[in-house]
C-alpha cells in the first residue's frame, strides 16, 4: 500500500509542478547559464580561442572580431579561466530558445581612442520566430 | 602495492601462448576486464587486463600487420565487444568471435573505415 | 489554435550523452510538466506533431531520422535541443559525427546548451507550437526527406 | 515460425538509440542481436585535436549522467601520468560530487525502470525526488548534469559554508522520501511479480560475464572498486557495499536502493571531515608514460586507459565503461524471458549506450 | 420509434462523447494530480481530437481506417442498445464487433508492434468476455428475461444479488480502458515495450476516431456498471463514478503485468467468483423486484 | 409431384456418378456445372412440393428391400475385403462385429411390410444443404483437383468425382429415409464414400487416417444397429418418426426408450466426431479440401445431428436430455480450447466443426423448442459458412502453397477477392449480425436455464472469438508485398462467391427462413414452437431480441462513412513504424539489424499450446467425454 499512500499524498498536497513560463525561479547565481564579453579589454589573442574545446569562438584579428556560436558552447568556462584580460565572463541567464544564435563583436583594441564604442549586433538564422 | 596498475606487464610473444595464459587466468578465478589495443611499429600492441580481488593483472601482445589475433570470446564470452570494437576501429581481423560484427559494430559502410588505425 | 494545444512531441535520440535526453524526459515530470501544455510523449512518429533530436548525427543514424521524419504527418516541426543537435556541439569535427540536425532533416527551432536546462526545453517547445500554428495555417508540408546513402540489403 | 521484430533504435521505452532483434517464439525470446553504434562518436580519436586538458570536458560527455565522474576519473589517470598528489579538500569535494552523482543517477533509474514495467506514476515519484539532488549539484557545480567540477590536478570549484548546509538539508529530506519509494518497489505486489526471478544471474555467471556494478552486485558479488586502496579517499570514509543475493531484477534494485542510502551516508560523513585548504594543485608539463584507472560509477566500474608521449596531446585514451562490460550480459539474460520482459531486462543493468560506444 | 426515441438517441449521439471527453479529461486530470503534478487541462483529450482531425492522413494500408469507422459505429449502437433497453447479451456482442474491429485494424496494418498488440488484445478477450455473458446470465436469471427493460424498471438494486460479479466488472471495466495493470496490447501514455500497441500505425484521423470510439466506449462501460444500481439512477451515476475513479487510483499504484498473468487471473478468479454467484443466483431463485 | 423429386434427388447423383466415370475429365467442368444447376433446381423444386411422406409398399416393396440388402452386403463385404487387405485389424473386427449383428437383423428382427420417406422441412433444409453447397463443391472441385494431383502426381480423380456424386445421392436419401433399416443403409454408405475420399492420396497417412473414420464410424455404427435392433424387438418400432410418435412428450415412454434412444445418439456423436470420437474427423483433413468441406463439415457429419434433432422428442426435458446437452457442450467448450492452439487451418475448421455440432447436440439436448429451433438453423447456417470456409482455405493453399495460419498474413494484398471471401467466412461463425452468431445467441439464450450447459457455452463462446480473430486479423494484416498471384478461375471462383452470397441472403432473411423451415419442423417435433416475432428487424423471443437489420444498417452505415471520409482525408501511405531502420527499397517490413544487413519481421499469433494443446487436453476431453457418455447411457438404462 505504499504506493496508495505516496499518490493519495500526492493529490492532497499542492501540486510539485513548478507552472514554468508564469512562474520563473530566479536562476541560481553558481549557475553557469551563458557566456559574456566584455570586448573594451580584449587584445584578440586568440587563448580562449584555442581553449575552447567545442571551437566555439572564432578570434579573427584581421576583422578585429570576437564570434561565438552560442549554440555550440558547451559552459565549460575554459575560456572565462583562461583569457588573461579577464574579458569573458559567465551570466547566470541562460541563452535564447528559438533561432540560432552567433555572438559577434568588433573589439577595440584598448590601445585605440576609447571613442569606438563596442557595437554588439546578434545575427540570428532567418527562420522562425521565437515565441513571446 | 597500488591496486590499479598497467607496469610489470607480461610480455607473451606468440597467440597460443596467449590463450593459454588466458585460460591459465579464467581457472584462476580472474575476470576480464578489458583490453587495450595501441598501434605500435606497424602493428598493434594488445593489453588484456584482468582482474581478481580488485588486483590487476596484464597481458601484453604485439601483433604483427596481418596476423589476425584469436579471439578470447570463447573463454570469456565479454570479449566479444571489445574485439568488435578493434576490428571496427582498427581494421583488426579476430578468429573465432562469438558473434563477429564484420567491422560493422559502430560503423556503417558509409562511415570512415578504421578511423583509429 | 488546435494544432498549439495538444502537441506531441516524439523524442529521437540520435548522438547524445544522454545529459540532453534526460533534461527531455525531466520536462515531463512533475517538477515542469509538459502535459500542462497538453504534452504528451508518444511513442510512434505517426502520432506525433513535434520531432525533439537530441544529439549529433552519425553515419548510422542518418536513415534513422530521417526515416522518422518521413513518418511524421504534416505539420510538423523539428526542434533541436543541446549543441550537439543544434550544431554539432563538442563532437562537431568527430570522425563519425555528420553535425548538426540540420544537416539531415529541416529544422525549426533549436534550443542552447549542453545541457539545456528543462526551462530552456520547455521554451523549444511552446517556440514550436506558433510555427506548428503557422504551418497549419500555411499548409507548408515538410518535404519527404529522401534517403541517401543506401546501403545494399544483403540476404534480401 | 518465430517472431521478429526490431526493439529499437528509436523506441519510447529506451530513451538511447540501441536495437535489439528479438526472435520470439510463443512469446519467449530465443535469440537476440544486439545492434550498436548509434551514438559512437569516436571520442577516442579526439585526443589528436584536443589537449589533454580539454579531453576532460570531452570525457564528461561521454555520458550524460554521470558525466562527474568521468571528469573525475579521467583526472586521475591524468594525474598518475603527472604522479601528482591532489589536495585533500580536493578529493574530498570529487567524492562529494561522485555520490551525489550516484544517487540522481540510481533515482533516475529507479524511475526509468519503473516506467519500463509501465508504473508511470512511480517513475514521475522518482524523478521528483532527484530534482532536489539536482538543485544542489547545480549550486555546487553550476549545472545540473554536466558538471564540469574537477579538472586536472584538482577541483575548478569550491563548496561554500551555504552550500553545504543545503546539501546536508536536502539529504535529510531526501532519506524519508528514499524509503517511501523503496517500500513500493520491495512490497509492491504487482511489482514483485514483474521483477521476482526474472533475468537471473548466479553469483558465478555473473561474475564470470565480467559484469560490473550493481549488475555483479545483485547477483552476490561484493565486489566494489570504491575498496580499492588507491580511490581518493574512499577508505578513509568507511562505506559498506550493498549487495543482495537474489540475482535477478528484483536484486538488482535492491542493491540501487541501498547504494542511495550508502551514498547519503558517505556524503555525510565525507562533509563533516571536510579539511580546509587549497583545492587544485598547479600542473606543469605535459603527460607521459601509461597508466590506469578504475572508479566507481553508478552503473559500475569504469576504467581508464591514457597514455601520453610528452606532448600536450595524449597518444592514446581508452575507456572501458560499466554499460560495455554489461551488455554481454544481456545476451545470457534476454534468452527464456517473455517479450513484455525485454525492456525491464535491458533496463536492469542500467544501459548506458553513449559510453558504451564513444 | 417515435419522437422520444429519436430525441434520445440524437442526444446519446452527441452526449455521450461529451460525458467521455470530460472523463477522459477528469482522468488525465487526476492522474496528474495524484503524480504530484498540474497535468492538462481539462479539454485536453477534446483538443487532441481536435488536432487529430486536422492532421495529414497517414496510413499505411489504404483500408486500416475502414476497421476503426467500424469501431466507432459498433460502441455506438451497442451504447444505444443500451440506452434503449435491449437485449443484453445482444449487446455484448456487438460490442465485441466493436472490440474485433479495432483488433483487425491493428493487425491489419502488418506492423510487427501492432500485431503483437492485437494478438494480446485477442486474449484479452478471452478474460473478460466470458464475465461479460456471465453478467448478462444474471441479469436473465434475475429478470428472466435478456432484455434490459426489467433491470431498469426494477425498484430493487442490482447489486445485492450480484456482489462478486460486480467485482469482476470492475476487473473488466480496468481491462477494457486498457489501464496499467492491464495496459499490456496498447497504452495510452506509458510507454511501452510494443509503442503504442494496436494503435502503433494510427495517426492523425484514423486516430482520432479511435478517440472518439474511446469516449463513447467509457460510456458505455460506466454504463454497464451503472446497472448494478439502475433502480435509483443517482445512486447507479454515482456508482460508475466511483468505479471509473478506483479504476484510475489502481492504473496509479500498479505495474503492468503480462497478459498471461491476467488470463490466469481472470480463468481462475474472476470466472470462479461469476460462477459462484451464477450458482447463487439458481440455487436461490431470487428475482429481481 | 414429390415422389418424382425424392426419387430423382437420389437418382440424379448416382447417374452423375456414373457420367463421371464415364466421360474424359476434359468435360468434368461442363458435367459440374450442369449438376449445380440441377442440384439447385430439384432442391428448390423439393422445398416447393412441400413436405409429405412418400411410402413405399408392395409390389415395389419387395425389390427395394432386395437392393437394400444386397447394398448391405457388399458394404460389409467391403469393409472386411480392405480391412484384410490392409492388415487392419481393428477395423476387420469391426467389420465381423457389424456384420454378425447384420446377421442377427436378417434373422431375428421381424421385417416390415413397407418402408416411408418422409420429407419434413428439416429433410428440406438438409436437402437444399446436400443439393446446393454440395454441387457447389463438386464445381469447386473442378478448378481445384488439377492442381491438386499435379502436386502429388496423382490421378484418380474418376474415382473423385463418383465417389462426391454417389455420396450426394446417399446423403439425400439419408436425410429423407424414415425407415431406420433404409436410414442405416444410408449410414453406412456415407461412411464407405468418407472413407474412400479420406484415403484418396493412397499415400500410408491418408489409408491410416481412412481406417480410423472407417473404424470410429463403425463403432457408431454399431451402437446404430444395436438401437434400431433394440427397438425393432423391443417397441417394434421400425420409423424415425415413430420413436417421435412413441415417446411423445409423455415423460414415462421417454424413459422406456431412452437406452435405444441414446445409443443411436451414439452413432449420431460418432458420425458427427464428437469427443471422444474426434480424431476421426482431424484425420480426414488429409483428403482434398472439397472432399473436407463436403463430408466433413457440412453435410455427412450434420448427419449425426440430423439423428440426434430427429431424436430430440425421445428425449426433450428427460435426464437423458440434459446429459446429452451437457455432453454436447462439453465438447463445444473443449474442442474451442483444442482449435485455439491449432496453427493449421484445416485442423482450425475441423475443431470449429466438432464445437459447432457439439453445440447443436447441445442445443437439441436442452430440448426446449427454442433450443430446437437454434439446432436447426445452426445446421443450416453452418453447413454454408464452414463450406465457405473449407474451400477458401483449399483456395488460400493453392495461392500461398500452405495451410499454416501464420503463413497466410499479407494475403489481402495476393488475393483480395479471397481474402474478403474468407473474411467474410470468419465474420459470419462469430460476429453478428450472421445467422451462425444469431443461432448461437438463440441457443445461449436457451441454454440460460441450465447452469452447466451455458458456463460450457460461454466459455466456448469466447474461445471461437479468440481462434477466429487471430486467423482473420493475419490474413487481413497487409505486408505490402504482392507475389503471389491467384488462381481466377470461374470454376473456383463462382462456388465461393455464391457461398458468400448465400451466407448474406441467408442471413438477411433469416426470419423468413425461420417462418418456413424451422417453426413448423419444431412443431412437428415438439408440439409447440417457440413464440418468435420478426418485427422490426429484430428476432425477438419471449426472452431476448437480437436486432440484427440493425446490425446490418449499421454495417451498411460504416462502408457509407468510409467511402464517404476516404477523399474526405486523402490518405497518404507511409513505411511501417520500425523503430526508424526500415528499408524501404525490398520490403517494407524489413529492418537493418545489427551485423548492418536487413531482415525481415515477422509475427506469429499466440497459440497457447502449453495450455490449450492438443497433448494437455485431449487425454482430459477423452475421459470427460467418456465419463458423459457413459452417465447418458446409464441414465438411459435407468440406473
Ligand atoms: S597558448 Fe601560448 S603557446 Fe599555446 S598557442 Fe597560445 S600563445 Fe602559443
Ligand atoms: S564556455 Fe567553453 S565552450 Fe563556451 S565558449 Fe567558453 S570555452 Fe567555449
Ligand atoms: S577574450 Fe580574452 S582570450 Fe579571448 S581573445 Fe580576447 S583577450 Fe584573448
Ligand atoms: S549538447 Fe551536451 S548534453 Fe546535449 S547531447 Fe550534446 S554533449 Fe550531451
Ligand atoms: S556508464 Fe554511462 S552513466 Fe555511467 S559513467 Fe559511463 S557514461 Fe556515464
Ligand atoms: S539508462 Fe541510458 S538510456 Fe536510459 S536514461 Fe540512462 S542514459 Fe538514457
Ligand atoms: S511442380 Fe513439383 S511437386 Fe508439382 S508435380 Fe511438378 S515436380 Fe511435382
Ligand atoms: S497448395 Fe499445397 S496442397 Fe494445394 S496443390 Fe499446392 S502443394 Fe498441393
Amino acid at each position: 500500500m505504499g504506493m496508495l499512500n505516496l499518490v493519495l499524498g500526492n493529490i492532497s498536497r499542492k501540486p510539485a509542478t513548478r507552472l514554468y513560463p508564469f512562474e520563473v525561479r530566479a536562476p541560481f547565481k553558481e549557475f553557469k547559464g551563458r557566456i559574456v564579453f566584455n570586448p573594451d579589454n580584449c587584445i584578440l589573442c586568440g587563448l580562449c580561442q584555442k581553449k575552447c574545446p567545442p571551437d566555439a569562438i572564432t578570434v579573427i584579428k584581421a576583422d578585429k572580431t570576437w564570434e561565438l556560436n552560442v549554440f555550440r558552447c558547451i559552459m565549460c568556462t575554459e575560456c572565462v579561466n583562461g583569457c588573461p584580460k579577464d574579458c569573458i565572463s559567465i551570466s547566470n541567464e541562460r541563452a535564447k530558445t528559438g533561432a540560432k544564435e552567433f555572438i559577434k563583436v568588433a573589439v577595440p583594441i584598448v590601445d585605440k581612442p576609447k571613442a569606438e564604442t563596442p557595437k554588439a549586433d546578434t545575427t540570428k538564422a532567418p527562420k522562425a520566430a521565437p515565441s513571446k | 602495492m597500488l591496486d590499479n596498475v598497467i607496469q610489470n606487464i607480461t610480455e607473451i610473444k606468440s597467440m597460443p601462448e596467449v590463450l593459454k595464459a588466458v585460460e591459465g587466468f579464467k581457472s584462476d578465478g580472474y575476470r576480464y576486464v578489458t583490453m587495450i589495443c595501441l598501434k605500435a611499429n606497424e602493428g598493434h600492441e594488445l593489453i588484456y587486463i584482468f582482474e581478481k580481488d580488485n588486483k590487476l593483472k596484464n597481458l601484453r601482445y604485439f601483433v604483427k600487420p596481418g596476423e589476425k589475433p584469436k579471439s578470447m570470446s570463447g573463454i570469456y564470452l565479454c570479449a566479444l565487444l571489445i574485439e568488435n570494437e578493434y576490428q571496427d576501429l582498427f581494421g583488426l581481423t579476430f578468429e573465432g568471435l562469438a558473434i563477429d560484427y564484420k567491422g560493422h559494430l559502430y560503423l556503417t559502410p558509409n562511415s570512415p573505415k578504421t578511423p583509429l588505425a | 489554435m488546435s494544432l498549439a494545444k495538444s502537441p506531441w512531441i516524439i523524442h529521437v535520440n540520435v548522438n547524445s550523452c544522454n545529459g540532453c535526453d534526460i533534461e527531455v524526459v525531466a520536462c515531463l515530470t512533475p517538477l515542469y510538466d509538459a502535459e500542462r501544455f497538453g504534452v504528451l510523449n508518444i511513442g510512434t512518429p505517426k502520432q506525433a506533431d513535434i520531432m525533439v533530436v537530441t544529439g549529433s548525427v552519425n553515419y548510422k543514424n542518418v536513415n534513422v531520422l530521417k526515416n522518422i521524419y518521413n513518418q511524421i504527418p504534416d505539420p510538423k516541426v523539428v526542434l533541436a535541443v543541446g549543441a550537439c543537435a543544434s550544431t554539432g556541439g563538442i563532437f562537431h569535427d568527430c570522425y563519425n559525427v555528420v553535425g548538426g540536425v540540420d544537416q539531415v532533416i529541416p529544422v525549426d527551432a533549436y534550443v542552447p546548451g549542453c545541457c539545456p536546462r528543462p526551462e530552456a526545453i520547455l521554451d523549444g517547445v511552446v517556440a514550436a507550437l506558433s510555427i506548428l500554428e503557422n504551418k497549419k495555417k500555411g499548409n507548408i508540408k515538410g518535404k519527404e526527406v529522401k534517403l541517401k546513402g543506401k546501403e545494399v540489403p544483403s540476404n534480401a | 515460425m518465430t517472431t521478429v521484430i526490431p526493439f529499437g533504435p528509436q523506441h519510447p521505452v529506451l530513451p538511447e538509440p540501441v536495437s535489439l532483434k528479438l526472435e520470439i517464439d510463443n512469446d519467449v525470446v530465443v535469440g537476440v542481436l544486439p545492434s550498436l553504434g548509434y551514438v559512437h562518436r569516436g571520442l577516442e580519436k579526439f585526443i589528436d585535436t584536443k589537449d589533454f586538458n580539454q579531453t576532460m570536458y570531452i570525457c564528461e560527455r561521454i555520458c550524460g549522467i554521470c558525466s562527474g565522474i568521468h571528469g573525475i576519473t579521467y583526472s586521475r589517470a591524468v594525474e598518475k601520468l603527472f604522479d601528482i598528489e591532489v589536495p585533500e579538500r580536493a578529493q574530498y569535494l570529487r567524492v562529494i560530487n561522485s555520490e551525489l552523482c550516484r544517487i540522481h543517477s540510481h533515482l533516475l533509474w529507479l524511475g526509468l525502470f519503473a516506467d519500463g514495467f509501465g508504473f508511470e506514476s512511480l517513475f514521475y515519484e522518482c524523478w521528483k525526488y532527484r530534482e532536489d539532488v539536482l538543485d544542489v549539484l547545480e549550486r555546487f557545480t553550476g549545472n545540473r548534469v554536466i558538471h564540469s567540477m574537477s579538472k586536472v590536478g584538482g577541483a575548478s570549484r569550491d563548496l561554500t559554508k551555504e552550500q553545504i548546509d543545503q546539501i546536508l538539508k536536502t539529504l535529510d529530506d531526501l532519506e524519508p522520501k528514499v524509503k517511501n519509494i523503496e517500500k513500493v518497489f520491495v512490497n509492491n505486489y504487482t511489482v514483485k511479480k514483474r521483477l521476482v526471478g526474472l533475468g537471473v544471474m548466479s553469483k558465478q555467471l555473473a561474475y564470470e560475464a565480467g559484469t560490473a556494478g550493481p549488475t555483479l552486485r545483485g547477483s552476490g558479488n561484493a565486489i566494489d572498486v570504491r575498496n580499492t586502496s588507491d580511490y581518493d579517499i574512499y577508505k578513509d570514509l568507511g562505506f559498506k557495499t550493498a549487495v543482495a543475493k537474489e540475482g535477478d531484477c528484483y536484486g538488482r534494485t535492491k542493491v540501487r536502493i541501498d547504494e542511495i542510502y550508502e551514498a547519503i551516508k558517505l556524503i555525510r560523513n565525507a562533509i563533516s571531515k571536510l579539511p580546509e585548504g587549497e583545492i587544485a594543485t598547479r600542473v606543469k608539463g605535459f603527460p607521459t608514460g601509461e597508466a590506469i584507472i578504475r572508479a566507481e560509477q553508478p552503473r559500475g566500474e569504469v576504467v581508464y586507459y591514457v597514455k601520453g608521449n610528452g606532448t600536450k596531446n595524449l597518444e592514446r585514451l581508452k575507456v572501458r565503461t560499466p554499460t560495455f562490460a554489461n551488455i554481454p550480459s544481456l545476451l545470457l539474460m534476454l534468452p527464456g524471458v517473455k517479450l513484455a520482459d525485454v525492456p525491464i531486462v535491458v533496463l536492469t543493468i542500467d544501459p548506458c549506450i553513449s559510453c558504451t560506444e564513444r | 420509434m417515435n419522437t422520444n426515441d429519436i430525441l434520445l438517441a440524437v442526444l446519446v449521439l452527441i452526449g455521450a462523447p461529451i460525458i467521455g471527453c470530460i472523463a477522459s479529461g477528469i482522468d488525465r486530470k487526476i492522474t496528474a494530480r495524484l503524480q504530484g503534478r498540474v497535468g492538462p487541462p481539462l479539454l485536453q483529450p477534446y483538443y487532441d481530437v481536435k488536432k487529430l482531425l486536422s492532421k495529414d492522413n497517414m496510413v499505411v494500408n489504404p483500408t486500416q481506417n475502414f476497421y476503426v469507422i467500424v469501431y466507432l459505429v459498433f460502441i455506438v449502437l451497442s451504447l444505444l442498445m443500451l440506452v434503449f433497453k435491449q437485449d443484453f447479451l445482444m449487446i455484448i456482442f456487438v460490442y465485441t464487433v466493436a472490440s474485433l474491429a479495432l483488433i483487425v485494424g491493428g493487425m491489419s496494418t502488418g506492423s510487427p508492434y501492432a500485431r503483437v498488440g492485437s494478438s494480446r488484445e485477442i486474449m484479452a478477450i478471452l478474460s473478460y468476455e466470458p464475465v461479460l455473458i456471465l453478467y448478462a446470465l444474471a441479469i436473465y436469471l434475475l429478470t428472466g428475461t435478456f432484455k434490459l427493460t426489467a433491470v431498469l424498471d426494477a425498484s430493487s438494486p442490482m447489486l445485492m444479488y450480484t456482489p462478486l460479479i460486480f467485482i469482476a466488472m470492475i476487473v473488466v471495466l480496468n481491462i477494457k480502458l486498457k489501464k496499467s495493470p492491464f495496459d499490456y496490447s496498447t497504452s495510452h501514455h506509458g510507454h511501452q515495450e510494443l509503442v503504442k500497441g494496436m494503435t502503433t500505425e494510427y495517426g492523425g484521423p484514423g486516430f482520432a476516431t479511435i478517440e472518439i470510439a474511446h469516449f463513447y466506449e467509457y460510456v458505455f462501460l460506466t454504463g454497464l456498471i451503472f446497472l448494478f444500481w439502475a433502480s435509483n439512477p443517482i445512486i447507479g451515476v454515482l456508482l460508475g463514478i466511483i468505479a471509473y475513479l478506483l479504476i484510475i487510483v489502481i492504473d496509479n499504484i500498479t505495474a503492468r503485468v503480462y497478459w498471461q498473468w491476467m488470463l490466469k487471473l481472470s480463468w481462475s478468479v474472476l470466472l470462479i467468483i461469476s460462477i459462484v454467484n451464477i450458482a447463487f443466483l439458481y440455487v436461490s431463485g431470487v428475482q429481481l423486484a | 409431384m414429390i415422389e418424382n423429386t425424392v426419387m430423382l434427388l437420389i437418382i440424379v447423383p448416382i447417374l452423375f456418378s456414373l457420367l463421371f466415370v464415364a466421360l474424359p475429365k476434359s468435360l468434368y467442368k461442363y458435367l459440374a456445372w450442369a449438376f449445380f444447376i440441377i442440384g439447385v433446381a430439384l432442391s428448390v423444386n423439393l422445398v416447393l412440393d412441400g413436405t409429405g411422406v412418400v411410402q413405399i409398399g408392395e409390389p415395389n416393396f419387395a425389390m427395394f428391400e432386395n437392393i437394400v440388402l444386397i447394398l448391405e452386403v457388399l458394404i460389409i463385404l467391403f469393409i472386411l475385403a480392405v480391412s484384410a487387405k490392409y492388415k487392419n485389424w481393428p477395423t476387420l473386427g469391426l467389420g465381423i462385429v457389424s456384420a454378425a449383428l447384420f446377421a442377427y437383423t436378417f434373422t431375428n428382427v421381424p421385417g416390415v411390410e413397407g418402408a416411408s420417406l418422409n420429407i419434413d422441412q428439416f429433410s428440406q433444409i438438409m436437402i437444399l444443404i446436400v443439393n446446393i453447397v454440395g454441387t457447389a463443391i463438386i464445381l469447386f472441385a473442378t478448378g481445384y483437383m488439377d492442381e491438386y494431383e499435379e502436386h502429388r502426381h496423382l490421378n484418380r480423380q474418376k474415382i473423385f468425382y463418383f465417389t462426391m456424386s454417389f455420396f450426394l445421392g446417399a446423403m439425400n436419401g439419408l436425410v429423407m429415409a424414415d425407415t431406420l433399416g433404409w436410414l442405416f443403409l444410408f449410414w453406412e454408405l456415407t461412411t464407405l464414400c468418407s472413407f474412400v475420399l479420406i484415403s484418396y492420396n493412397m499415400d500410408e497417412e491418408g489409408i491410416n487416417n481412412g481406417f480410423r473414420a472407417l473404424a470410429l464410424n463403425l463403432v457408431g455404427g454399431i451402437a446404430l444397429s444395436i438401437g434400431i435392433i433394440l427397438l425393432a424387438t423391443k417397441y417394434e418400432i421400425s420409423t424415425l418418426s415413430g420413436i417421435g410418435t412413441y415417446a411423445g412428450t409423455d415423460a414415462a415412454a421417454m424413459a422406456t426408450v431412452a437406452l435405444p434412444v441414446a445409443l443411436l445418439c451414439i452413432g449420431g456423436f460418432a458420425k458427427s466426431a464428437q469427443m471422444p470420437f474426434q480424431s476421426w474427423l482431424l484425420g480426414a483433413m488429409v483428403a482434398p479440401t472439397p472432399v473436407s468441406a463436403l463430408l466433413h463439415s457440412s453435410t455427412m457429419v450434420n448427419a449425426g445431428v440430423f439423428l440426434v434433432v430427429k431424436l430430440v422428442p425421445a428425449f426433450a426435458g428427460s435426464s437423458l436430455g440434459t446429459a446429452i446437452a451437457v455432453y454436447g457442450s462439453f465438447t463445444f467448450v473443449m474442442c474451442s480450447a483444442l482449435a485455439l492452439s491449432q496453427r493449421n487451418a484445416k485442423r482450425v475448421l475441423a475443431y470449429s466443426t466438432i464445437a459447432n455440432l457439439g453445440l447443436i447436440i447441445a442445443s437439441a439436448g436442452i430440448g426446449t423448442p427454442l433450443a430446437v429451433a437454434a439446432a436447426i438453423m445452426l445446421i443450416l447456417f453452418h453447413a454454408i459458412s464452414k463450406a465457405l470456409l473449407f474451400l477458401c482455405t483449399g483456395e488460400i493453399e493453392h495461392t500461398i502453397g500452405s495451410r499454416d495460419i501464420e503463413d497466410m498474413s499479407g494475403l489481402i494484398n495476393k488475393a483480395p477477392l479471397l481474402t474478403t471471401l474468407a473474411a467474410l467466412g470468419m465474420v459470419s461463425m462469430l460476429l453478428p449480425p450472421f445467422g451462425v452468431l444469431l443461432t448461437k445467441w438463440v441457443s445461449m439464450e436457451a441454454a440460460s436455464s441450465n447452469p452447466v450447459v451455458i458456463v460450457f457455452l460461454v466459455l466456448g463462446s469466447a474461445l471461437t472469438t479468440v481462434y477466429y480473430a487471430k486467423w482473420l486479423g493475419t490474413i487481413l494484416s497487409s505486408s505490402m508485398d504482392k507475389n503471389a498471384v491467384p488462381h481466377k478461375k470461374p470454376e473456383t471462383y463462382f462456388p465461393l462467391s455464391f457461398l458468400g452470397l448465400a451466407i448474406v441472403v441467408t442471413s438477411i432473411f433469416v426470419f423468413s427462413i425461420y417462418n418456413y423451415f424451422i417453426k413448423p419442423q419444431v412443431e412437428i417435433l415438439l408440439k409447440t414452437a417457440p413464440v418468435i416475432s420478426g418485427q422490426a428487424g429484430q428476432f425477438t423471443s419471449e426472452i431476448g431480441a437480437f436486432a440484427y437489420a440493425a446490425i446490418f444498417v449499421v454495417l451498411a452505415l460504416a462502408v457509407l462513412i468510409y467511402l464517404a471520409t476516404k477523399n474526405m482525408f486523402t490518405p497518404r501511405t507511409s513505411s511501417y513504424y520500425m523503430c526508424g531502420e526500415n528499408n524501404l527499397e525490398k520490403d517494407r517490413l524489413m529492418f537493418r539489424n545489427g551485423l548492418c544487413s536487413y531482415e525481415k519481421s515477422s509475427v506469429s499469433n499466440i497459440y497457447l499450446q502449453n495450455t490449450f494443446g492438443e497433448s494437455k487436453l485431449t487425454t482430459l476431453g477423452y475421459a470427460i467425454s467418456i465419463i458423459l457418455i457413459v452417465i447418458a447411457l446409464a441414465g438411459g438404462v435407468g440406473l
